[in-house]
């Protein structure tokens, strides 16, 4: 074998060629691949933990947030906490994206362009911005009117909250306008029947059998944390003992799917459902004699003071609700209303919860007072396993405000939109309302209008007229995290801190019996934007007005403000610290026997052992403190006769209509999205129902029959129209809906609300056609009437992809 | 190394002299094609497997039918010429190139399907590093690897002494085929070995064609996912295997005759004797579709039904029942009938069928389990992408190139086979004849 | 095979003419190519670091040996962390600032830290040894747990005179080595997670 | 050693879903754009999978349940994985190797549950939401095969804790992120070789069985429920 010169020279030339091409050819690749790798390298650092409060809802859970290096990288219940004892539910658990969210707002931004995009906003400085708003307020006080400043309140148990009524009260304006509609219809039964105006706090862990009238309780209760350790007690926490929970409603929710039974009922019909139950009961006997003639009034006839006769409860129940109407009215057979009526009355104790259908949807007064009407029959008002009523949290009051001519004559003007009357005495100023008269123009113009914790151009009965509203009043200021819908059309955003961002203060969550008071600390050392509270704009904006308005708050601010309201804690001499299930029975069993052993000497170490552990509680309810629970002028609990008398009729007229032609609108609140929040982060998006498996979009649950009368197949669009307006809808045909019954989700459909929630959906509630409770007098989201029709294709891309 | 006249066997060198217009214009759009399936491919590298229709669920879908469908494909050559060379088969000579070609170049196109479809390719060596044995896909590797390595050789033995006739009669590239010809001067020793050899190879070659496609079949039927889970898979695969390999040479011949106007090489009877065999599997295939589907039916598993359902009449019962027709119903008309089998329109209609059914089988055997999971699960409907069908298309353009840049390059007919089959075959069949009538010599083997 | 075939062909013949189109020439073009091909992809991707990445530079040209070995410090007062957490540490200014705000010595690189620390500088330390980002590994397990020494690991770094130069890549099959001899686990979820 | 094994008890469950959102920000898992959740790409290591009795049409029966990994004993997706990316540890973890993956998804089709995920593409967080990334987990690249690993950092987190104190490990030191967030309390964790552990009571309670176990894969994964349900899965 020869080699020669040549081949060598040829090898050479292949060689240089080989290396020219190998090396940048290998580099390449090696770089295409490697692009496969994440460019994401968690951080490294100190391990270190925060307590705060959760505020994506008004549940009030106590978290503990885990922080390395400066960062907040998971959040988890705070074990101490009695609400949530280191529990957490999904929109908790999905706080750190709304925290890290790249959407929200850097800081205080200003409309320089038309309203409704982000884009039109500029962003200014704090001073720019208080500065502005500042000599808005200054002269609507000069020229002597401050009731033309209007609160729009809604969220959490916090201390902006009390901050902004105070400041109202300082300033003189009447017009706090509260816009929580969870137990709306349920503070009004309580105050019918009972006379105190406090949502009913369930106490389900101690009962044995539940009927709900249409309740959304797993689902959009105010507290779902509580509410589901309080399940699972219900369900298995008792040796032997396992709690049966029967739904009575048009629709399978999440809570029906958890039910041992769901009674399907014509939509409306929930109530008259659970007074057919009380009229066997009281038919039948069935009823706490003892309870009833103790506690309660006007079960038997009346004599009024001028000696007529004025019917009871037991002739109500009689004269209207006869097995035979009821069943005819929520088609439910008569076997099985009986059936439900000796379970009810056979279980040691039973309980019914009143429609408390989500944190936006009120619920129908009716349907609670008929709740309360069953509790009242098994004896179980303010019972172990019955209807609680929340403790006072004793926070130190603020001092008194000095006297101020100005603000006195502004309070003395009522308010904007005032709804009550004769027949609905307890209703004060609502959103819906509120816009209704800026927009007729009303007695006085508003001219400032603050939103607070609430996105009404979203979430209300009539966005649309909201947002007509907004365009009317010369300076809105939306206080937001992010750009939602009421914020787009505002004049000014105020960027507002994450709860992990902030100090607080929360009092007990709606819903929950014993007194608490949960402290928030800040778990980053410094805000990722350029925040400030809605406390302390408002403080800021006080001192700016100077004497009087500026006494109405202390120069310490924020902390300094809350530091002070848990003296009036330490004051109370009652509850502890939270602490370990072995320190709450202590403490229950001390209070019990009349002793407090408290865990502190001073407001100083209570503040600090706060601060520790998460807040103070009072582990301890005092059952049948009737002076405290009811209230009313006899001092017994009030069937309200005379309210369901009425009430009947509008309930009559409604089912009625609902079986010709058009269908019923129901409105629910699933759990990611529940209170209009949740479609900003995309973790919730894509859970919204694991039943139906849908996510990220709009859907309308329609019964197989009904479905084929109108000629709707599943997974088609649909267009769903009101007497307003119409909107786009992915049908779903499913026998979890009764027939004659459209059943949408609420919480999407947002114009704002960052990347992951503009545009996704629609927003059911522009359908609303404005309607009232009769009998109640607050918006009405139940019974609107629509027609359903295919829609052909639909333009969403997420909608058309799955459409292949 | 004496120049012989090739005689009127040098029309066999004609495509290989000559190359038309057409030739670069079929080379060219192929080409296209070709690079079109490499855009479609880098942006699979770059943005990952999420370029694809494949969801949860259904986590293999077009790669993977390909995958099987291609290794299936390749049963055509290697396993039909080594059982027709075993056999003695005279018809065979103009056919086993052509047939071997396929086995060859379709191997590689299966194999980049795996590839294709690994979320990481450039992991592919952690297969050698860190093999794991229990897992039938390793199983593959090795048998694919075995079959490739006996199928090139397999291909390249008899292709020795025709490349040494290019050597010495084509005045360019002698270069190449002088070094491809290692050194073949035709000597009887040479062609000792060599036809020992080739039939050697013949008989290594059968049985790892047969485990390839059991192989790939066990990748399904080793997991206990409904319709998957049979024991009969590995065999139903293999027949699918043949039917579809034969199938695909009776196309490639009906091109390449038309092509080069080789119908005296490849001629009618070539194609009929194809279509006979095609026709026994045709039977043969319906025969364990039939089994495999009655069985599933009459056990009446839930699970198994669901998929069994979907397929019949559920989403993919469109699919399922042009299979069947594409499958049976067309191939068993058209060459049951002897009218029909006896024509060349009439075998490649039957193959072209045959070829569009045996795919559709193999995305029936791959989708529809892995649609219908056990539990409950958000399910999607499978649809392939763009990408995936691009480089479907590339795969089949590229094979198809290469396989035109063969023909060019070397005979698509084995010169060498034909003269020996004119020179000896007459004498040896005679006695090979003989040697089966009675009154032949007793004890003496022909 | 084929390289052998190449050869026997590359004999010289009475053949064509022109020397390019001489067989032998091709093929060792061919070979050539390949071959390198080969060659300088493994060896880019294989030894990148090497030729493609310049050495570390310390904004220090710290002293291990001065200040352990001399002056008896523990490897606690710069890596304030080894003991306690997954990550041992490195120190900020503010731990140099402890005795540097003055000079203590005479040596240039002191000199050069001194001024830094008044001008208030970052000090940007490197690291010099490095994991793949999949790897979990805890200095606090192997130290206070497992009671390793620094230099199983890290070498003999506590008696270099300057900081290495060089990163060290640390390798699955040490730690498999190391923990088959002490008989701790090998499971995957150890250190993959 | 310890077998580590999960109770779901479906009685107080209530489908909210708290799990699932736990397990994804525990496990640094990327939230799915809309149209990946379009295309059916959503990765959850825990999912509610809806059980319905009844046909369509007739009145439903509708329970959630929450599938994690099973964490089987003899896992059908560990002998088919061609590079061993995926092992049964010591005490009995089902872990995945994510550096050796080679993303051929064998693992994902032979799993019955089918409840191993795929990265489709490489995950994205835009600024700066990768700020809420953990330190204990990984982010896993473009192309690998995960899924529930019983949060086994956590298990580590214990181990070292537990010897920082000189103490064994006991129930409760070691629990996974959906176990701890579980608002009903539905979920109990701990060690099934332990007679005295919970899990191991109520993995003997008459309301106890396991998904597919006629497939032999041995689940450590239990459900109890009292319901007529249970028995039709």
């Amino acid at each position: 074998m020869k080699i020669e010169r040549r081949h060598f020279i040829g090898m050479a030339v292949g060689a240089t060629a080989g290396v020219a091409f190998g090396t940048p050819a290998a580099r390449i690749v090696t770089d295409v691949l490697s692009s496969a790798d994440s460019p994401y390298f968690p951080p490294k650092g100190r391990e270190g933990f925060a307590l705060s409060v959760c505020a994506m809802c008004p549940g009030g859970c106590g978290v503990r947030a885990r922080r390395i290096g400066g960062r907040v990288v998971k959040l988890e219940g705070n074990p101490l906490h009695p609400v949530n004892a280191g529990r957490l539910c999904l929109k908790g658990q999905a706080a750190l994206q709304a925290l890290y969210h790249p959407d929200r707002i850097p800081g205080p931004m200003r409309r320089v362009g038309e309203r409704g995009k982000i884009e039109s906003f500029k962003r200014v400085t704090w001073d720019e911005a208080l500065g502005a708003v500042g000599a808005q307020l200054k002269g609507l006080r000069e020229k002597g009117h401050p009731e033309s400043l209007a609160i729009l309140a809604g969220g959490t148990t916090g201390v902006d909250r009390r901050t902004a009524r105070r400041f109202l009260r300082a300033f003189g304006s009447p017009n706090e306008i509260p816009i929580d509609r969870w137990g709306a219809a349920a503070t009004l039964a309580m105050q019918m029947g009972q006379g105190v105006q406090a949502v009913p706090a369930y106490d389900l862990q101690s009962c044995d059998y539940v009927l709900s009238l249409g309740s959304a309780l797993l689902e959009a209760t105010s507290s779902p944390v509580h509410t589901m350790r309080g399940w699972g007690a219900f369900r298995q926490g008792r040796t032997g003992r396992r709690g049966k929970f029967v739904h009575v409603g048009p629709h399978l929710s999440i809570t029906g799917a958890s039910a041992d039974e769901w009674i399907s009922v014509r939509p409306g019909t929930e109530g008259i459902f659970g007074l057919g139950v009380a009229a066997v009961l009281a038919a039948e006997g069935l009823y706490h004699r003892d309870f009833l003639s103790e506690h309660t009034a006007g079960f038997e006839d009346t004599l009024d003071e001028a000696g007529r006769r004025g019917p009871g409860m037991r002739d109500l129940l009689e004269s209207r609700y006869g097995l035979e109407s009821v069943s005819g009215a929520t088609g439910v057979s008569v076997h099985v209303i009986l059936r439900i009526a000796r379970e009810f009355s056979a279980a040691p104790r039973s309980l019914a919860i009143g429609p408390l259908r989500g944190f936006l949807i009120p619920g129908s007064l009716h349907d609670h007072l008929a709740a309360q009407v069953l509790n009242a029959l098994s004896g179980n008002l303010d019972q172990p396993g019955g209807v609680l009523v929340s403790e006072d949290v004793p926070l130190k009051p603020w001092p008194d405000l000095p006297s101020d001519p100005i603000a006195e004559s502004g309070l003395k003007t009522p308010r904007v939109g005032e709804t009550g009357s004769a027949d609905t005495p307890f209703i004060a100023s609502d959103p819906e309302s509120f816009a209704d008269a800026v927009v007729a123009g009303g007695s006085y113009p508003i001219e400032t209008l603050f939103v607070i914790g609430a996105d009404p151009a979203f979430a209300t009965a009539a966005p649309e007229k909201f947002a007509a509203a907004i365009q009317k009043i010369p300076m809105v200021v939306s206080f937001a995290q992010l750009p939602d819908d009421t914020s787009l059309l505002a004049d000014w955003i105020l960027p507002q801190p994450h709860f992990l961002e902030r100090w607080d203060l929360h009092t007990t969550p709606p819903g929950v019996p014993y007194a608490l008071v949960s402290l928030a600390q800040p778990a980053l050392a410094q805000p990722l934007h350029d925040v400030r509270t809605v406390s302390d704009v408002l403080i800021g904006l006080a001192h700016g007005l100077g004497a009087p308005v500026s006494d109405a708050f202390s120069p310490d601010g924020l902390q300094g403000l809350l530091r002070l309201e848990m003296d009036g804690i330490y004051q109370a001499h009652r509850g502890a610290v939270m602490g370990t299930q072995f320190d709450e029975a202590w403490v229950r069993m001390m209070e019990n026997a009349g002793w407090w052993v408290p865990g502190y000497s001073s407001a100083d170490e209570l503040w600090t052992k706060a601060k520790e552990s998460g807040g103070w509680w009072d582990p301890f309810y005092d059952h049948g403190d009737w002076n405290r629970v009811v209230r009313t002028r006899s001092g017994q609990y009030e069937f309200p006769v005379r309210a369901l008398a009425a009430g009947a009729a509008s309930r009559q007229a409604r089912k009625s209509s609902a079986e010709t032609g058009p269908l019923t609108l129901h409105l629910f609140e699933p759990l990611p999205i529940a209170g209009g929040s949740g479609a900003e982060l995309p973790f919730l998006q894509t859970m919204l129902d694991p039943g139906l498996e849908e996510r990220w979009g709009t859907w309308a649950e329609i019964h197989p029959e009904t479905a084929a009368a109108i000629g709707v197949g599943d997974r088609q669009w649909v267009k769903v129209a009101s007497s307003t307006t119409s909107i786009i809808a992915y049908a779903r045909v499913t026998p979890r809906v009764v027939q004659g019954v459209i059943a949408i989700p609420l919480g999407l459909g947002k114009r704002g609300g960052g990347r992951w929630a503009a545009g996704v959906g629609e927003n059911p509630l522009r359908l609303l056609a404005g309607a009232r409770d009769p009998l109640a007098g607050i918006p009405d989201f139940d019974g609107t009437e629509v027609t359903v029709m295919p829609a052909g294709t639909r333009g969403t891309a997420a909608g058309e992809e799955r459409r292949a | 190394m004496e120049k012989f006249d090739l005689g009127e066997d040098a029309r066999l060198l004609g495509p290989i002299r000559k190359t038309g217009r057409g030739f670069w214009l079929f080379a060219g759009s192929m080409l296209a094609i070709g690079l079109w399936g490499l855009f479609a491919w880098s942006t699979q590298l770059r943005n990952g497997l999420s370029v694809t229709g494949l969801n949860v669920p259904v986590y293999w879908g077009l790669y993977i039918t390909n995958f099987v469908f291609f290794i299936g494909i390749s049963h055509a050559g290697t396993l039909i010429s080594a059982i027709l060379r075993l056999a003695n088969a005279e018809w065979r000579r103009s056919i086993t190139r052509a047939a071997e070609v396929i086995t060859v170049l379709v191997l590689f196109f299966g194999m980049g399907c795996v590839i294709l479809d690994l979320g990481r390719p450039d992991r592919v060596l952690n297969v050698l590093k860190h093999g794991n044995f229990t897992s039938p896909l390793l199983w593959d590797v090795c048998a694919v690897t075995a079959y490739l390595t006996a199928s090139t050789i397999y291909l390249f033995l008899p292709l020795i002494p025709d490349i040494a006739i290019l050597r010495d009669h084509m005045p360019e590239r002698r270069w190449f085929y002088r070094i491809l010809a290692i050194g073949w001067t035709g000597t009887a020793r040479q062609q000792k070995i060599l036809n020992r050899a080739i039939a050697g190879m013949a008989v290594i070659v059968i049985p790892i064609a047969v485990s390839v496609h059991t192989v790939v079949s066990w990748v399904f039927a080793m997991t206990v996912q409904p319709m998957w889970h049979s024991t009969i898979f590995g065999p139903y695969f293999v027949v699918g295997a043949i039917f579809s390999g034969i199938a695909a040479i009776i196309i490639a011949m009906a091109i390449i005759r038309k092509a080069y106007h080789l119908e005296e090489y490849l001629k009618q009877i070539h194609f009929s004797n194809l279509a006979l065999l095609l026709l026994v599997f045709t039977l043969l295939w319906f025969y364990f579709t039939f089994a495999e589907f009655l069985t599933t039916y009459y056990g009446a598993e839930p699970t198994h039904m669901s998929v069994f359902l979907s397929k019949t009449e559920g989403k993919f019962a469109p699919l399922f029942w042009t299979m069947v027709v594409t499958c049976f119903v067309i191939p068993f008309t058209l060459l049951a009938n002897s009218r029909t089998r006896n024509t060349v329109w009439g075998c490649v209609v039957a193959s072209i069928s045959i070829e569009i059914g045996m795919w559709l089988e193999r995305l029936l055997i791959v989708v529809p389990s892995l649609s219908n999971p056990r539990l409950p699960l958000t399910a999607t409907t499978y649809f392939p992408s763009w990408v995936e069908w691009s480089m479907f298309a590339a795969f089949v353009s590229i094979f198809m190139l290469l396989y035109g840049l063969f023909t060019k390059l070397f005979p698509v007919v084995s010169i060498w086979e034909i003269r020996e089959g004119r020179e000896h075959s007459v004498k040896e069949v005679t006695e090979r004849v003989e040697s089966y009538l009675p009154g032949g010599e007793d004890g003496h083997d022909a | 095979m084929n390289a052998r075939d190449e050869q026997k062909s590359a004999v010289p013949e009475a053949g064509p003419t022109h020397k390019w189109h001489h067989p032998g020439r091709w093929g060792a073009v061919i070979i050539g190519f390949l071959a390198f091909t080969v060659i300088s992809a493994t060896a880019a991707v294989t030894l990148q670091d090497r030729i493609f990445r310049r050495p570390v530079e310390q904004p220090i040209k710290f002293n291990h040996k001065l200040h352990v070995e001399d002056n008896q410090l523990g490897c606690s007062t710069c890596h304030e962390y080894y003991e306690k957490e997954t990550f041992s540490g490195l120190p900020d200014p503010d731990v140099c600032a402890f005795c540097h705000s003055e000079k203590q010595g005479d040596s240039e690189e002191e000199a050069r830290l001194v001024k830094m620390i008044a001008d208030g500088e970052a000090l940007e330390w490197k690291s010099l040894f490095r994991q793949p980002p999949h790897v979990f590994y805890s200095h606090r397990r192997h130290v206070l747990v497992a009671k390793l020494e620094c230099k199983t690991c890290h070498g003999d770094i506590a008696s270099t005179t300057a900081p290495p130069t060089r990163v060290t890549k640390l390798r699955m099959q040490d730690c498999i080595d190391c923990h088959h001899q002490k008989n701790v686990s090998t499971d995957c979820t150890t250190c993959h997670r | 050693m310890a077998r580590w094994s999960m109770v779901i008890d479906l009685d107080r469950c209530t489908g909210c879903q708290a799990c699932v959102v736990a397990c994804q920000v525990e496990n640094n898992v990327p939230p799915a754009g809309a149209d990946q959740a379009a295309a059916g790409r959503t990765i959850s290591w825990m999912r509610l999978a809806p059980f319905q009795n009844g046909e369509h049409g007739t009145r439903p029966d509708l329970k959630l349940v929450p599938i994690p990994c099973m964490h089987c004993d003899h896992p059908p997706c560990i002998k088919v994985c061609p590079v061993k990316a995926t092992q049964i540890g010591e005490e009995g973890l089902v872990a995945q190797v994510y550096p050796r993956c080679i993303g051929c998804r064998y693992c994902t089709t032979a799993c019955p549950y089918t409840v191993r995920q795929f990265n489709w593409r490489r995950p994205e967080w835009p600024q700066p939401m990768e700020r809420g990334l953990s330190p204990d987990v990984s982010v896993r690249p473009r192309g690998v095969v995960e899924k529930c690993s019983f949060c086994h950092h956590r298990l580590q987190r214990a181990k070292d804790k537990v010897s920082a104190e000189n103490r064994p490990l006991r129930e409760g030191d070691y629990v996974p992120a959906c176990v701890e967030s579980c608002p009903a309390e539905a979920m109990v964790f701990g060690d099934l070789d332990d007679p005295r552990s919970n899990v191991t009571r109520l993995s003997q309670s008459p309301r106890a069985f396991r998904l597919l176990e006629e497939l032999g894969t041995e689940p450590k994964v239990i459900y109890l429920s009292k319901g007529e349900w249970g028995g039709e899965v």
